[in-house]
């Protein structure tokens, strides 16, 4: 099987620089991370092996409450996403005149940098002087100014909604491109059979770029889940912890409190739940493929 | 041998007067100069921080006072012992925000406190005579009950967003009720009756307030105050700027004092210049963090105004600044009552559990006395 | 392309009413910070804070755009510092992907499923939690205050979706082609060179305008920490300029958003074409 | 029940005219089938009568009723696409059922009518899979019993069978013309293969460039093509063209010249037909190897052998184009080496120098002239 | 110079073997088709020869040298693959120079090459121009060309002409004849369409499940299949079987009997043959209408007309399969009509049980027994 050999020895080559790349810049911070959340490595100039303390540490009733409301909010931002993105494309999709202007306009969320997003809605969000309380008040929805994030539901989501609206055009692009795959002959072929355009984008559109949603969503969940800025910009976690999630606590503890640590167990954590979203994702697809081949 | 001195600085740019005397230094110290670093406020202390904790501190750094003890626990910084001399040239307690097991640990470079600001429109329209401040609490609790009920505009502003301000300014009402939170033998002193009737003074004020006041910090208040939309607040000297711009009538005293007062009181934060461990120009940096500071610069560079920075040391120039703006006068007389931030090992975690604290009160979500013990009991591991 | 004429695609005058509706709440939620940013740059910083609300901001102007030159002086440098790292961090994402992406395309040997996974675990650290290690890395490399600090680590967080994304594209490309390469003694670094990366430029396209737009919005934390020259700094940090010790110029920060993400924006503006077309002829199929 | 009228139906794409005026009658029942080389515009006509493309001019009159600006529900057709169409998701029931669903029909009727269109098609193993896991002639079927259901008074086919190899087609053939038996339903069927056509249709519409070159039964159009250009498409091997030139004509037979020798063709002359310069056209199947009334020699550049026929070609001199012989059985000719061919008369086609015919006294008599129109006897 | 021996090729997938010890010799010139069904490993088995897939056991031998571990450049083969695996971004010129660019010849040369190439193919005009603005036929050409250009040992094809339509099917068909008899290469060419193996090949090898069930020229296949499922495979519409029993045997002939009808076939008998169930094979085009040395009455469903061919389609009593008859010309036979045809003795084939033929006495030599093996002419 010499040419198998050769294959496999080219495969290599072409991987190893991008392997080596991210394997010294990432993989090497990462495994010292990992070695880090069994420290009690913090400013101090000696640090000591503690074993699974850190991970002891971080078990908790308030962590426990941080795990399920990183999840709830992470849940919702993905699934919003995913709703408005398909939303958006559908209607980016229709053959009307200016698409093509539409289309650029959904970008500018993610050019922009992202903590100048946050401040344009911390703008809109602001009680006094912001857009939606001043329109509130305006069309009488509002007796007085509403601030959005001085409690925590409320915050919880205005965060979600800030977090949707930067994940939004990606999602949109590539719910669009999905949708553009299919074959127009089944649209077609339904529309001849009397499908309406609703029908049509439930029976054949929707199913047909599960797929890609599905890929979307788990490329989408691990951003979602490590979403930073747009929390700690907004709220910083807070009113009373509500709007914290693993990664604040993960910053706060680290970078904060520079208890790295303690902070790179919490890290690892965030990985391994991760991990185990990626495996489960798999198995779906793969099962889903295995299903129904195309 | 040509030397550099690193100096992370908080800002924009560098102020053109320490540009000047940066010069002069390097005039004078042949063969050495000082590289400032301008970093944004928002990341300028998490950048000396991480550069320290990763083994590559910078000679000095421009640092909230507060994590002095940190540092120097973590043997990260160097001491800077001041001369008698030298402490006696500032106003009292200020030496003491850099100071502890007896050696100081920083020079201070910035400085404020706060009075509290009040709108004589709104005295006059809730029927509250517009000339006299509230002096107490109460007073202080009834104006604003006054004036949201006639004025349906809320009396007080009260920041409390996950913000360090929001502990600031809770730390101001402490000391004008003689509490303290942790002593000068490191014991926490949270809680005592004193420190437990400016919470639940926080609680009865509460409803008088801006609403959503978790929403908001202190300059964001401070923008609500100056668009007229709020009675009164407390602030810093800046505030007074700013109203001069505006055509409100207003006016500031000293802040108003809790039941058991023993005088004055306000609390004193610095920022102060840290000497970092391991640069190699320990001694040089610290000879030039005392000349920048030293009278005569830091009287230039504080004095410009508009940066709502309070004056380090007494002199004859702020006797005169203050005779032009007469509105100084509250600032500069607090000093003397002050106490400095409480300095703990993990400064984070203490100002963490002391917002929580105030968000929960002023949400409602527990009583002054629970969420009290429990901060208080949260805190011992930060000491 | 698709005929105009298409019945199907003939629409009642209530469909296109509600298309259009549709776009414009959905284009609305995209836009309107952008609106709220833009009235915030127009209006003079003593009006910001003024209640109630006004839409039409009074006595707006483009004051600010004007200032927000003077206030931050080295403002052009930043947005050129952005171009400038984006365009070689995209361009070093580039060189390593493509070959990277025609490997997990093409061979199937063990591991590859495992190694594409490890990719995706990059994603999953934040690089904010990394950032000491990161850091003492830089320093041992030498690369501290220098373009390198922002570019090395930037080009090491895009490589991975870039790698997801250029792969499903080049499954697509039939594999005969490879084949009739091979069999005409092509060799295997010939046929990536001559034929799978002519084929697969619409898809390279793609990664390179995403991997651009990556680059130039989120450099912020790396550029931060590990570099500390003006002269190097890209647009993130420049705009954190305008926040001083005691407010943040907030007319001129938005002005300088605006004017700092306008040449990105021209650029997907030109781009667009390719973007949904490189997109769809390689959309995310698993 | 299920009649169709083009009336001057015209398309246009931009100033291309890809329809011009096409002018057909399809009457219930009848199978008819649209041939045409590429691009002559057939999937364009057929795409109007099903309602996915707007017509440009002229109508579409489906029993009587216009119906150019109603939606293809409602036109009463159901198309079968080139591509199938499927749906990858859904199992061959839901495909089968899908324009059920769509009329929201209660559950038990739909079972009954997709088990039933699934017995008539041989699917009934296959309800539950999915399209992917079906051979192309399942899928074929599948697209098929989609259209069944609906019950349509058209089908519409769009080149079904293009994408299957040799052997399913001709299966699939079959299937199809048993199934129009059995539904008695209108079909207009397109094709750009001929033998598709021949073997299918009750009237063949040969289209070329946007226009109706012929209509006709099959053997019409075998015996009978009014012109070069259907004389070419229809039988395959492609009919030999040869130049010939008119040298008398008589009451029902054109006598022509062919390097020397001399053929009395049996059709109808047309006036001042003599010493014009014609085209004598013959059919493969029609030379012999021995000679006839005319004899040529050709030396075949290729053989084919077939079995059951022997197929040469060759290039008549000075020409490049091929000349082609299909003999029966297996024949002892052989590459390069020179054969002498015979043509009869009575055989031969005779076009003018526009490329029509002149009418063949062909005897279709002899076999049956019912056969010309296959419906009729059913 | 372009000889080829298979030894005992073996090819597994995981457990599957899907190509069972193939054993071949092809000699320099031949053109060699493979048919068989889909998924009995023609493909297989031509990239194991192109080097494309490896070999599980066996030689590849090509001009006595063992090519297993070579790549496929080192073994002198050029291939044309199915989809043409045209590079869409090249002109056709630098489609066809690819395999020269490899080489790295030349300008000069390579341009002189390319040109010629295009020369054969007629694809002068077109040089310029990208595979996208190409016909089927065209493109098809251009994939020829650069297997040309190489000028290699041995050409293989996948199914090349699958793609295209039948008109330029047997167009094509025509032109690779011609190249090979032009460029006297060897080729190996793969298909599942048997009347491209018959008139294509000199020698025809049927695999079936990957196995070779018999190699031969195309009308020693037609006449002489050695089994049923050779005899099934080569001719269409497909060969008609009949179940009879053996009720004689002579010296040079079997006698059997269909339903009360004894008919002596001119086959070989084996041994112990009497009594046993046999099977009788005749080909649709066997069949006459009239009564022959058996005679059936059949009733067809389907009667398809070709003109020069009028197919007719039965069901056999008791039957599901049907039974198919060719018959010259336009016959008068219509569907659901009953017919009498006939079938004579000598056109008839013979199965055993385990559908292996006897051998029959076909009389080869009265066309010409070279006819077997064209290339022995050439
Ligand atoms: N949307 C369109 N815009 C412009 N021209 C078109 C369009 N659709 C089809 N045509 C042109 O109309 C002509 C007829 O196309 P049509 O698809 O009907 O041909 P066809 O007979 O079905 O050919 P084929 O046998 O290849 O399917 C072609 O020349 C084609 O190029
Ligand atoms: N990579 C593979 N892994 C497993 N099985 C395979 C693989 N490639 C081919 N096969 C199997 O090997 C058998 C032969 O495949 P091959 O492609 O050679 O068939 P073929 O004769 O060319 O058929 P067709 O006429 O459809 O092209 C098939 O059963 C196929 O499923
Ligand atoms: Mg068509
Ligand atoms: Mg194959």
């Amino acid at each position: 099987m010499n040419v198998q050999r050769s294959n496999l020895i080219f495969a290599w080559i072409l991987l190893l620089p991008a392997v080596l790349y991210v394997a010294l810049i990432v993989a090497y911070p990462l495994v010292d991370t990992f070695i880090l959340s069994f420290t009690d490595a913090s400013l101090k100039k000696v640090t000591n092996w503690v074993g699974w303390v850190n991970y002891a540490k971080i078990f908790n009733q308030t962590f426990a409450e941080v795990i399920i409301r990183t999840f709830v909010w992470t849940f919702f931002s993905v699934s919003i996403k995913m709703i408005i993105g398909v939303f958006g494309a559908t209607m980016l999709n229709a053959a009307v005149p200016g698409r093509a202007l539409f289309r650029v306009l959904t970008m500018p969320p993610w050019i922009v940098p992202m903590a100048i997003g946050i401040f344009m809605w911390g703008w809109m969000y602001n009680g006094q002087f912001g857009m939606i309380s001043g329109m509130l008040q305006r069309v009488g929805l509002a007796s007085g100014p509403v601030a959005f994030l001085a409690e925590g539901s409320t915050a919880f989501w205005a965060t979600i909604i800030t977090d949707v609206w930067i994940g939004v055009p990606m999602v949109t692009l590539y719910m669009l491109a999905a949708m553009q795959a299919i074959p127009q002959d089944l649209y077609e072929a339904a529309w001849t059979d009397g499908a309406g355009r609703f029908y049509r984008f439930r029976r054949i559109t929707l199913p047909l770029i599960i797929p890609s949603l599905i890929t979307m969503s788990m490329l989408s969940l691990i951003a979602t889940f490590n979403s930073f800025d747009i929390i700690w910009i907004l709220t910083r976690g807070g009113p009373s912890g509500e709007t914290t999630t693993m990664i604040i606590d993960t910053y706060r503890t680290a970078i904060g409190s520079n208890k790295y640590g303690e902070g790179a167990a919490r890290a690892v954590l965030i990985c391994i739940f991760l991990s185990i979203f990626c495996v489960c994702y798999f198995r779906l697809t793969s099962r889903l493929a295995s299903g129904d081949k195309r | 041998a040509n030397q550099e001195i690193s100096w992370i600085y908080c800002g924009d740019k560098i102020d053109p007067i320490h540009e000047k005397y940066i010069k002069e230094w390097e005039g004078k110290n042949a063969g050495w100069s000082v590289k400032p670093e301008v970093v944004g406020w928002e990341q300028c202390q998490d950048k000396a921080t991480t550069l320290a904790a990763a083994g590559t501190p910078v000679a000095m750094a421009y640092v909230g006072s507060r994590t002095l003890k940190e540092f120097a626990e973590n043997d990260l910084i160097v001491p800077v012992p001041m001369s008698d001399d030298e402490k006696k040239s500032y106003y009292p307690g200020i030496v003491s925000t850099v100071t502890f097991d007896d050696t100081q640990w920083g020079v201070p470079i910035a400085f404020s406190t706060k009075a509290l600001y009040w709108n004589k429109a709104l005295f006059k329209q809730a029927g509250l005579d517009p000339e006299k401040p509230p002096q107490t609490w109460a007073e202080e609790i009834a104006f604003a009950k006054a004036i949201k009920e006639k004025t349906g505009i809320p009396g007080y502003g009260l920041p409390a967003k996950t913000f360090d301000n929001t502990m600031h300014q809770f730390m101001h009402w402490v000391y004008t009720n003689n509490g303290t939170i942790i002593d000068d033998k490191g014991n926490i002193k949270a809680d005592s009756p004193e420190v437990l009737a400016a919470l639940q003074a926080y609680k009865d004020i509460t409803p008088y307030s801006v609403e959503g006041a978790t929403a908001y910090e202190q300059n964001e208040i401070r923008a609500i105050f100056l668009d007229g939309k709020v009675g009164m607040i407390q602030a810093g000297s800046g505030a007074a700027y700013r109203l001069k711009d505006t055509k409100l009538e207003w006016g500031v005293a000293p802040l108003p004092l809790g039941p058991s007062a023993k005088g004055q009181g306000t609390l004193l934060i610095t920022d102060s210049l840290a000497i970092f461990k391991g640069s190699g120009v320990e001694e040089k940096a610290t000879e030039f963090a005392k000349f920048i500071t030293s009278a005569g610069p830091q009287g230039e560079y504080e004095l410009q105004g508009g940066a709502g920075l309070t004056p380090l040391r007494p002199s004859a120039q702020v006797d005169e600044f203050v005779k032009k703006e007469p509105f100084w006068k509250p600032f500069i007389d607090g000093i003397a009552y002050g106490g400095p931030e409480p300095l703990f090992k993990d400064y984070k975690g203490f100002q963490n559990s002391m917002i929580e604290m105030v968000q929960s009160v002023v949400t409602g979500k527990a009583e002054p006395a629970d969420a009290l013990k429990k901060a208080a009991t949260d805190i011992e591991a930060f000491k | 392309m698709k005929q105009p004429s298409l019945l199907i695609n003939r629409y009642k005058w209530y469909e296109i009413v509600g298309i259009y509706a549709g776009i414009l709440v959905f284009l609305t939620f995209v836009l309107a910070p952008f609106v709220e940013g833009f009235l915030v740059s127009l209006k003079p910083l003593s009006q910001l804070f003024s209640s109630p609300y006004r839409f039409i901001p009074e006595n707006g102007s483009f004051e600010a755009y004007r200032t927000m030159w003077i206030s931050v002086p080295g403002f052009a440098r930043y947005i050129f510092n952005s171009f400038f790292i984006s365009i070689i961090v995209t361009a070093v994402v580039l060189i390593l992907v493509v070959p990277a992406a025609y490997s997990f395309a093409r061979f199937e040997f063990r591991g590859a499923g495992l190694l594409l996974g490890a990719f995706l675990a990059v994603n999953m650290f934040s690089g904010a939690v990394l950032l000491i290690p990161l850091f003492r890395l830089m320093r041992s490399l030498g690369l501290l205050n220098t373009y390198f600090a922002i570019i090395v680590p930037g080009v090491a967080f895009l490589i991975p979706s870039a790698i997801w994304l250029l792969r499903t594209y080049m499954m697509r490309i039939p594999r005969e082609l490879d084949e009739a390469a091979y069999v005409d003694g092509a060799s295997h670094f010939y046929t990536l060179r001559r034929v799978i990366l002519p084929i697969a430029m619409p898809g390279i396209t793609v990664v390179a305008i995403t991997t651009f737009i990556g680059s130039y919005a989120q450099q912020f934390i790396f550029a931060l920490t590990f570099n500390s020259k003006t002269e190097y700094a890209p647009l993130p940090v420049g705009l954190f300029a305008y926040f001083g010790r005691q407010e943040v110029v907030w007319n001129e920060l938005m002005a300088a958003s605006f004017v700092g993400i306008a040449p990105a924006m021209i650029v997907i503006f030109l781009l667009q074409r390719y973007l949904v077309s490189g997109l769809t002829a390689g959309a995310v199929k698993q | 029940m299920g009649q169709l009228l083009l009336n001057k139906v015209q398309k246009f794409y931009g100033d291309f005219e890809v329809l011009k005026g096409v002018q057909l009658e399809v009457n219930n029942g009848e199978f008819v089938v649209f041939v045409g080389p590429s691009g002559c515009g057939k999937s364009t006509l057929l795409r109007m009568i099903a309602g996915l493309d707007g017509t440009s001019a002229g109508d579409i009159v489906i029993d009587g009723v216009r119906v150019n600006d109603l939606p293809p529900v409602k036109r009463g057709i159901a198309m079968v696409f080139q591509s199938y169409a499927l749906y990858p998701h859904m199992s061959v029931f839901e495909n089968i059922a899908f324009p059920l669903r769509v009329e929201k029909m209660e559950e038990g009727k739909l079972k009954a009518k997709v088990e039933n269109a699934a017995r008539i098609l041989h699917l009934d193993q296959r309800l539950q899979q999915k399209p992917g896991m079906l051979s192309g002639g399942q899928r074929q079927r599948v697209a098929i019993g989609r259209a069944i259901v609906r019950e349509p008074k058209i089908f519409l086919f769009d080149e079904p069978l293009s994408n299957l190899d040799a052997a399913l087609r001709s299966d699939m053939r079959i299937e199809l013309a048993k199934l129009h038996r059995q539904l008695k339903a209108t079909m207009i069927y397109v094709t750009h293969d001929q033998v598709e056509a021949m073997t299918m249709a009750d009237r063949i519409v040969v289209l070329n460039a946007g226009e109706i070159a012929q209509t006709g039964a099959p053997l019409e159009l075998y015996h009978k093509p009014a012109n070069m250009f259907v004389a070419g498409f229809i039988g395959n091997p492609k009919m030999n063209f040869l130049p010939v030139t008119c040298t008398g004509a008589a009451d029902k037979s054109v006598t022509v010249d062919y390097k020397g020798q001399t053929l009395t063709v049996p059709v109808t002359p047309r006036e001042g037909v003599v010493g014009k310069a014609l085209t004598l056209g013959v059919r493969p199947e029609h030379i012999q190897l021995a000679s006839g009334d005319i004899s040529l020699t050709i030396t075949p550049s290729v053989i084919e052998r077939l079995g059951a026929q022997t197929v040469a070609y060759a290039a008549l001199d000075g020409e490049g184009e091929n000349f082609c012989a299909t003999l029966s059985g297996s024949v002892g000719v052989r590459p390069e080496q020179p054969m002498l061919v015979g043509i009869n008369a009575a055989d031969c086609h005779l076009f003018d120098g526009a490329g029509i015919a002149f009418e063949r006294h062909v005897a279709l008599t002899d076999i049956d002239l019912n056969l010309l129109n296959p419906t009729a006897l059913a």
